[in-house]
């Protein structure tokens, strides 16, 4: 609390120094309420933000600390169930208007937005209308603030998007968002927010549903904004490498509240609130667990590389069956993968590399349509359903979405006994409950939660009931498809160190997925980088990571922005020099 | 009529709530007016009339129904016919039709007769028709009314002699004059397939007091007199009619009263002629009608009937009895009716020759009334217990929208007494064809409307051994009266005979007849004619209407 | 498993954020196959309706004694039954029937003689052209009051028309043409009170050659501006009476959709551009919001052919439902099984018009 | 970090009552929404308690036509004796409105439940199993759905009544013509939600643990599928008052003597509208009109509340609240985020919106 308002610190980037009397805009003292069914919650509380020309300022935080609420404030966009306290004083880019946006009538607030102030989302698939073209929906904004002709209107629509960097986009401009792939629709949000010349960007959290490789270029993109257009940005995210890629200013929030406010390296290399201190904390590194594994490795018993492995694939195929004697969609070709007794495989990809294929492929959930995989002993390649039951109860599995991983009309004790009772451990709940506290106590959850339903739960406990369930039947594998990635960096942190240690104490062998880096490099033993569908690079962490050798990999690597300023900017200058080599 | 307006306003204010977006969106059409093209004709006053009558065929040989005989009474020349205001048959388009021998039946045909369409109008014509008839047999058609042809022959342009089975067939005549009758034109019907109307009418094969002009089936006629037809009947009075099909009768109602229809014939609502009544702008034309409705008993499967556990002819009698005693027909002709139908005390309708009231006198209280005290007695001499069980069924979809009131109110009067317990279901008709021959009916309503105008048609059907109803009715005495009246060439002894089998029947109540439909026609005010039509001939002629 | 695409635009959940569901993934070609692949569904759906209302009308008795049941004895009614061969296994019976039906041969009706094909042309055009009035004043109201209501959303203008809305549905048909005629034709006198035109009109449209069935276009040849007029005046209460029940369906479907539009994040995201409220629900809510109307029009036609079974009884309007429910009655099976087939025809074919209009419209299908 | 030693207290859970489907959206209603839910709540409950209370509060039999001393008489206008004056047929009309309510109410009950049966019987199995069966059970429904429900229930009629005229008898083939029409949308309805739920994560969760598939239907897919019916059955109840009174009013519904049906008044009603007698017509009509206003007042209500794009929340007056309550706070508490309100809900409606209206 006694951090709240934090001093600006002094202009970070010497260019700015002339405006630094001026805001872009002013928060003071920000409070916004919503009506629910629960009745009114606050979603911020007495919040002061302020933004200089030409500067970006990242408003960072876990979710539900009602950054992307004060973000909203700014243009004036909450839903109609909010009530707003306070003032969100908004200048022009010239300095030579301001209006308290809380104040505006609606036809104000209108002539405000888009020109003073503009707004990029974090799904670009979502906030593209599908029935217009680009060209179309840039013009939009153009034709909302005055006349403009068709002509001009497409002319200035391809300069912009020549300008966020669209190719042809004097062709392209007719086409529909369909046609564009997930980072050139960002661009193009981007170009729809450009094409106006406003003072201020609000950009929330515009790159967390992109892969990492396209989120370097949108981030590159961004900087241009602040560089190119003097454009300030107000940057939305929970990522921190995101905020020391981009950021000059860092406000931290928590619970409605500005914790700490500061320039982006003092921020990382001192900060002052014991939350930013903890959120920093919780933030995976590369490199961190090396040792871990080392040691690992030296523990290992003699002939233990010899041993039957747990997973073994061959020449892996999997294709999903097309529509209408439509060829397939081959997800996995040709892949080989073993993982022996104990270890820790990290798999990792982007979106559509077929990682979260091979898991369910080995737990049988998704038939395998070429090559060997050999899961415990049995060939899943052709398996009848008889032959995989077996294998079923020495596999656990935990899922991605935290929220629909159980039955919602269960309870979690009845969710975690479920593989007890199927596979013949138990007869009823009853008599598995005492197995089920034990499994509650093990992910470190009070017993009594047992008896809750799933959506009593916070998306952090639930992973933890998950894990539990995968682990009630002492299984020799388990199967874990990117557990944390719906989870805050705080949660995080502490649902990968439960299963760290859980591994290490039940030592079963394990299939880590993830798209994140750093994260599969805390836990795993080797890592497979996939890349559409087949294995680029292997091997240990220390090996892939630390000195990778496919190209792939280095721009892999290149692309993730580690939650440090100072290195970044040695990043920024490597992922330039890979790029360039292409 | 003041008070119907009067009631609609208020119904109309009742409603104006959920009409008043209706009416903003209809209300740019208001001005206008659809009457200024309600009159196409020419020459003299062209008559519209309405029915919800349904056309199955315009050919004779395809149809057996009262919608499309309507028409071909308009249309076709027959060979007997019946003058109006008669039920008995002359000679139509004949100038003579004679026995000539026990089973020869022999007409002569007028000379220089013409169809519509210019061809001549010969005995071969009327042979060919005959002919068809029986060779195309058609599932829908009335050939069966033919049982007693045996062959047709032409020996010349103007003669017909028709070979018969049996001897002295006093019916055959009244046959001529039925469905069965109509003469068609040989060039333009198929011999041996029931020919499309379209055909016909393209063809012009028509003879009658009309000729169609313009047909479009079940929804619009238009009818033009035919100065060729040199028959019985005489000209039109008026050369142009339309007749309008309805579905609806309320449809039909309204367009009468709104005048958009001159004659409405067949079928209003009761509660429609009964408004209409006291509407001056129109008039309610009745006559004497052919049909008839009747309970039915089953003599096997109805209370203590031949094949019940309990079988006793004479209780089973007593029921029927009592039955005939409590029925009360003036009430279901007006509370149900309105007057549209009248009661019936007899088989045979009042109108035709022959016709008495036998149950009149010998049921209820001797006048007409029910008597609950006499049907009370009746079961009790019988010595039946009361109350009795009767299962009682009627069709709900046959004979018009108010048979579920009507057998309603017959319920309710069996019951008033504490003499019967009425268990009542209906069915729908075409299960209720099937189940009524099989003996699934105790106890069932039936209508009947008769082909031609002559007792006969009431009594041969029905009491036969071998009948219609198929409801195990056998006496030996009745069945020799009915088949002796038949051949029976003196009128009077033929009289005589048809009274009495409707005295013996009464006493036996094969079934229990208590209302004849009436025949009405609701006219303009400036419509003559129609009470000429309205005969005990049943045939509704359109020649006979004029406009004023 | 995903769904068969007959299903997709009505069974998927997605909410109308992604109502424009891809009908396809993958590119080249999709439009052309997906068309196809819904064109050959047709078949199916009309041989299952065929194959139904034959068992069911066969099983539930003949033409014959419908007909004739109250006039015959027992003998000849079974007699004439044989000699039409309505005893014959009922197997073999629709084996000649499916037979004729390739041939293109629907038959002639059992209980009025007329071809089979006469009757669907002649009662067909009716209906459709009391469907295309209705249509007319569905949109009319329903479209433009559905904008009204969700751009209105949860105030006065919004309660009352979807009180409307309900009440044009809760309203049965036969009850508000009933009152209609009462308040409009008996009461005021401004509309005829049944029928498609009056008497005259109708002997001077017989007079055309190949008169197309359609009253309005047939009236137009005539040149009689007093025959236009009289089917025009004709037709007004029954398409508002048809009209209003579809209007409410309309009505609601245009509200959801566009409030489910108006959330979306696309108009947020023309908002935050500043653009005005009214061309925001006009044009980035109104037309991803088109789509699964579209869609869901189609299958109103089904709706509209059910209530037209109504109001064409209401309104003496000759057409194909009307003249169904008596051919049911008369157990005319070669007659209903005629209309159904049509029906199914036309139902099935609208819909599949009414999905390749929608994938039209939607760019991510055309491209 | 602090979370494992303690299980904060939870807010205390709904009572059974309140989480009831209807009792529930009650709760979470607000202004015109709410408006809208206890007006149609008034009005199926009026019409509820008519149905059950019928031989009380009517004053006659639906089939009775005189008193112990004379006959009510035909068509006549309202008095003393007969509020609503007397049909055509004689009957007390205000008598036959009480008791059609209660035959609609039989009529509704039984054929949503029959429909219930089958279709989530068939939509769960043809949904799981996919394949074949599924292709076919799709292909045969989308047929039937297509058709115009109301010659369906026509046809259906026919095959099933066969004539019967008793009380059950006509209660139960109007009920199984409508449930003919209802089945398709039963099985599209649950089919949708089955396909829906087979890639939640709890789905596969139990595959892997190897749980048979009767296990997986009944205990994981059938109780979460089943969420969306007290909107579709409401809905429905209305379609079948509309489908009931169609079949009346064409004259395949059931008999006057064998229970008072809305419909089949109307129908004969027809008649005396246009002769200026109008009790008989506009009593059973605004009934219709009033019970299926009442339930589908009730049904859209619910299925605004069940779908966030269409619920409406009020905005608190000031800035109120409690905010630790809104934060994923580091002991991770419920999560109420509440700028996006709740997850994405299936439309479930959306397939009944299509059918509704009919007749």
């Amino acid at each position: 609390m006694s951090s709240t308002t934090t001093t600006p610190a002094g202009a970070p980037r010497p260019g700015a120094g002339p405006g630094a009397e001026r805001h872009v805009v002013e928060i003071r003292d920000l409070a916004v309420s919503f009506a629910t069914d629960a009745g009114s919650v606050r979603a911020v509380d007495g919040v002061d933000l302020t933004v200089r020309p030409g500067e970006v300022l990242a408003v960072v935080g876990e979710s539900g600390s009602g950054k992307t609420v004060t973000a909203s404030t700014i243009l004036g966009l909450l839903p109609e169930n909010a009530t707003t306290r306070g003032a969100v004083v908004l200048a022009n880019k010239a300095g030579t208007d301001e209006h308290d946006v809380v104040a505006l009538s609606p036809k104000q607030l209108r002539a405000v937005r888009g020109t003073d102030v503009a707004m990029v989302f974090q799904e670009p698939s979502a906030v593209l209308n599908p029935v217009f073209t680009v060209g179309w929906q840039i013009t939009e904004g153009l034709r909302a603030h005055g006349k403009v002709s068709a002509k001009e209107g497409r002319a200035r629509a391809i300069e912009i998007l020549e300008r966020v960097g669209i190719p042809d986009a004097a062709e392209r401009v007719d086409q529909y968002p369909h046609q564009f792939s997930g980072g050139q629709k960002q661009r193009i949000v981007i170009a729809m927010a450009l094409v106006l010349d406003p003072g201020l960007i609000v950009a929330d959290e515009p790159t967390t549903a992109l892969d990492v490789t396209v989120q370097a270029e949108i981030l590159d993109l961004l900087r241009r904004v602040r560089d190119e257009f003097g454009t300030a940005v107000v940057l939305i995210t929970h990522n921190m490498g995101v905020v020391a890629d981009l950021a000059d200013t860092v406000a931290v929030m928590y619970q409605g509240k500005v914790v700490e406010q500061a320039g982006a390296r003092e921020l990382f290399a001192d900060p002052q609130d014991e939350y930013t201190k903890r959120l920093l904390g919780s933030v995976p590194r590369i490199g961190e667990a090396t040792a871990r594994t080392a040691a690992r490795a030296a523990g290992r018993p003699e002939g233990w590389a010899e041993a039957t492995p747990v997973v073994a694939a061959r020449d892996l195929e999997i294709t999903y069956p097309g529509r209408f004697r439509r060829p397939g969609f081959p997800a996995v070709r040709g892949v080989d993968l073993t993982i022996r007794p104990g270890e820790v495989l990290g798999l990792v990809g982007e979106s559509g590399s077929g990682k979260s294929t091979i898991g369910r492929a080995i737990a049988g959930l998704t038939p395998v349509t070429g090559g060997s995989l050999s899961v415990l002993g049995v060939e899943m390649n052709g398996a009848r359903p008889r032959e995989v039951r077996p294998v079923r109860s020495r596999i656990g599995f935990v899922f991605q979405d935290p929220s629909s991983t159980f039955n919602p009309l269960l309870t979690i004790a009845d969710g975690v006994a479920e593989p007890l009772i199927v596979q013949g451990r138990a007869r009823d709940l009853r008599a598995a409950r005492a197995r089920v506290d034990e499994l509650l106590e093990a992910v470190q959850l009070p017993r009594a939660y047992g008896d809750r339903y799933p959506h009593e739960l916070s998306g952090g406990q639930r992973q933890r009931a998950s894990l539990a369930r995968g682990l009630a039947l002492e299984p020799e594998l388990l199967i874990a498809d990117e557990p944390t990635s719906a989870l805050d960096v705080s949660v995080q942190a502490r649902v990968l160190e439960l299963f760290a240690e859980l591994q290490a104490e039940l030592g079963f062998a394990c299939l880590f997925i993830s798209h994140d880096l750093a994260v599969v490099d805390l836990l795993a033993d080797r890592i497979a980088v996939l890349y559409r569908g087949q294995v680029v690079e292997e091997g240990t962490g220390e090996h892939v990571l630390g000195a990778p050798q496919d190209p792939y990999t280095q721009r892999l690597l290149a692309s993730l922005p580690v939650p440090d300023p100072v290195q970044q900017a040695e990043r920024r200058v490597e992922l330039a020099r890979l790029r360039s080599l292409d | 009529m003041v008070s119907v307006t009067r009631s609609g306003r208020r119904f109309a204010a009742a409603t104006a709530g959920a009409a008043a977006l209706a009416l903003v969106l209809t209300a740019c059409g208001g001005g206008s007016d659809d009457e200024g093209s309600s009159d196409g004709g020419s020459s003299g006053a062209p008559i519209t009339i309405g029915t919800t009558d349904k056309i199955t065929s315009l050919d004779p040989a395809g149809s057996y129904d009262n919608g499309s005989f309507a028409v071909m009474n308009q249309v076709y020349p027959f060979l007997m016919n019946t003058p109006y205001g008669s039920p008995d048959v002359e000679p139509d388009i004949a100038e003579s039709a004679e026995f000539t021998s026990p089973t020869e039946y022999t007409v002569k045909l007028k000379a220089g007769l013409k169809w519509a369409n210019g061809n001549a109008l010969t005995s071969s014509d009327v042979k060919f028709s005959f002919d068809r008839m029986v060779k195309i047999n058609d599932p829908n058609g009335p050939a069966s009314l033919l049982y007693n042809l045996d062959s047709t022959e032409a020996p010349d342009d103007t003669t017909v002699v028709f070979h018969l089975k049996s001897a002295d067939d006093q019916v055959f005549p009244q046959i001529l004059s039925s469905p069965v009758g109509p003469i068609v034109d040989e060039d333009v019907f198929s011999p041996d397939a029931v020919t499309p109307d379209q055909e016909i009418v393209d063809g012009d094969a028509f003879a009658g007091q009309y000729a169609i002009t313009s047909y479009k089936q079940n929804d619009l006629i238009a009818y033009e007199a035919y100065p060729g037809y040199k028959g019985l009947l005489g000209a039109p009075k008026t050369d142009k009619v339309n007749v309008k099909y309805y579905d609806e009768a309320s449809n039909l109602k309204l367009d009468t009263q709104e005048g958009n229809v001159d004659v409405a014939f067949r079928s209003l609502s009761s509660t429609d002629i009964d408004d209409l009544r006291g509407n001056d702008k129109v008039k309610v034309v009745e006559g004497p009608g052919g049909e008839t409705r009747y309970i039915t008993f089953n003599f096997d499967t109805q209370p203590f009937g031949a094949k019940t556990d309990d079988a006793d002819p004479a209780k089973a009698l007593a029921v029927r009895q009592a039955v005939a005693d409590l029925i009360d027909r003036d009430e279901i002709a007006d509370q149900v009716y309105k007057g549209t139908y009248t009661p019936l005390y007899s088989f045979v309708p009042e109108g035709l020759t022959g016709a008495t009231e036998p149950l009149k006198t010998m049921y209820g209280d001797g006048q007409g009334k029910p008597d609950a005290d006499k049907a009370k007695s009746t079961l009790a001499d019988a010595g039946v217990t009361s109350p009795v069980t009767l299962d009682l069924q009627y069709s709900n979809d046959h004979y018009g929208p108010s048979s579920a009131d009507e057998y309603a109110l017959i319920k309710d009067q069996l019951e008033k007494s504490g003499l019967f317990k009425v268990n009542l279901q209906t069915t729908e008709w075409v299960q209720y064809s099937k189940d009524r021959t099989a003996d699934v009916y105790p106890a069932y309503q039936l209508g009947w409307f008769p082909d031609y105008s002559d007792a006969d048609n009431y009594l041969t059907p029905f009491f036969l051994k071998e009948n219609f109803l198929a409801n195990h009715y056998d006496n030996k005495a009745v069945n020799d009266e009915i088949l002796q009246q038949a051949v029976t060439k003196d009128p009077d002894a033929r009289t005589k005979l048809i009274e009495k089998i409707q005295d013996d029947v009464a006493a036996d109540l094969s079934t229990v007849p208590y209302l004849q439909g009436a025949q009405v026609a609701v006219v303009g005010k400036d419509v003559e004619g129609a009470k000429d039509t309205l005969d005990a001939s049943f045939k509704f002629r359109y020649a006979a209407l004029s406009k004023g | 498993m995903s769904t068969a695409p007959s299903t997709e635009a009505p069974g998927t959940p997605a909410p109308t954020a992604t109502a424009v569901a891809p009908r396809r993934s993958g590119g080249g070609g999709g439009l052309g196959r997906y068309i196809v692949v819904r064109f050959l569904l047709i078949i199916p759906t009309i041989f299952i309706l065929v194959t139904t209302v034959f068992v069911v009308m066969r099983a539930t008795g003949d033409p014959i004694t419908a007909a004739l049941g109250g006039r015959l004895t027992p003998d000849q009614l079974q007699q004439r039954i044989h000699e039409a061969g309505y005893d014959r296994p009922i197997l073999v019976q629709y084996v000649e029937y499916l037979g004729d039906l390739l041939h293109g041969d629907f038959g002639t009706t059992l209980s009025d003689n007329r071809p089979v094909t006469e009757v669907l042309t002649t009662f067909g055009t009716a209906t459709l052209e009391l469907a295309v009035y209705a249509l007319i004043v569905a949109f009319l109201v329903g479209i433009p009051f559905g904008l009204l209501a969700a751009s209105r959303r949860d105030r006065l203008p919004d309660a009352v028309l979807r009180v409307f809305a309900i009440l044009c549905y809760a309203t049965p048909v036969f009850f508000a043409g009933l009152l209609l005629k009462l308040v409009f034709s008996v009461s005021l006198g401004w509309f005829p009170v049944a029928g498609r035109a009056s008497t005259g009109t109708e002997i001077e449209l017989q007079t055309l050659d190949n008169p197309s069935g359609f009253y309005l276009i047939d009236a137009f040849r005539t040149g009689d501006p007093d025959a236009v007029g009289d089917v025009l005046m004709h037709a007004v209460l029954p398409a508002v009476a048809l009209g209003l029940l579809t209007a409410g369906v309309f009505l609601r479907l245009v509200r959801t959709n566009v409030i489910g539009t108006l959330s979306t994040g696309y108009v947020t995201a023309a908002r935050s551009r500043g653009v005005r409220e009214g061309r925001l629900l006009r044009k980035h809510a109104w037309r991803p919001a088109l789509i699964p109307i579209i869609t869901v029009i189609g299958l109103q036609v089904a709706l509209l052919l059910s209530g037209a079974v109504l109001t064409e009884t209401t309104f003496e309007w000759k057409g194909l439902g009307f003249q169904l429910a008596h051919y049911l009655q008369a157990r005319d099976f070669v007659a209903v099984q005629g209309i159904v087939v049509l029906i199914a025809v036309v139902v099935a074919l609208t819909n599949f018009v009414v999905d390749v209009i929608a994938a039209l419209i939607d760019p991510r299908v055309r491209y | 970090m602090s979370d494992t030693t303690l299980a904060p207290a939870l807010p205390p859970r709904p009572s059974l009552w309140s989480r009831l489907p209807v009792v529930s959206h009650l709760r979470q209603s607000v202004g015109l929404q709410r408006f809208m839910l206890v007006a149609g709540l008034v009005i199926t409950g009026i019409f509820l308690v008519v149905a059950v209370l019928a031989p009380v509060l009517a004053p006659y039999g639906y089939s009775q036509l005189r008193t112990e001393t004379a006959a009510f008489g035909a068509q006549q206008a309202p008095s003393g004796d007969h509020w609503l004056g007397t049909t055509v047929g004689g009957y007390d009309v205000l008598s036959r409105v009480i008791w059609g309510a209660q035959t609609a109410a039989l009529v509704i009950v039984v054929a949503i439940v029959a429909s219930i049966f089958l279709g989530i019987l068939i939509g769960l199995v043809s949904g799981y199993f996919g394949g074949w069966i599924d292709r076919v059970l799709v292909v045969v429904c989308d047929a039937i759905y297509a058709f115009p429900s109301l010659l369906l229930a026509i046809l259906a009629a026919i095959v099933i009544s066969g004539g019967k005229s008793s009380l059950w008898g006509g209660i139960l083939a109007a009920a199984l013509s409508i449930t003919v029409v209802f089945i398709p949308q039963y099985f599209r309805v649950i089919r949708a939600e089955v396909v829906r739920i087979k890639t939640e994560a709890y789905i596969d969760a139990a595959r892997v643990i190897g749980s048979p598939h009767r296990r997986i239907m009944v205990r994981h897919v059938l109780r979460n599928s089943t969420r969306t019916l007290p909107l579709i059955v409401t809905l429905n109840a209305s379609e079948a008052i509309l489908t009931l009174a169609g079949l009346g009013f064409l004259g395949f519904g059931i008999e006057p003597t064998a229970a008072a049906e809305w419909g089949y008044d109307l129908n004969k009603a027809i008649a005396d509208v246009s002769s200026g007698i109008w009790w008989t017509a506009l009593f059973p009509g605004l009934a219709i009109v009033l019970a299926v206003l009442g339930i589908t007042l009730v049904g859209e209500s619910l299925n605004d509340l069940a779908d966030p794009r269409l619920r409406s929340r009020r905005a608190s007056k000031q800035v109120a609240g409690d905010v630790a309550s809104t934060s994923v706070a580091v002991q991770g508490n419920v999560v109420v985020d509440v700028t996006d309100p709740g997850a994405p809900v299936a439309d479930p409606v959306r397939d009944v919106d299509e059918r509704e209206g009919r007749a």
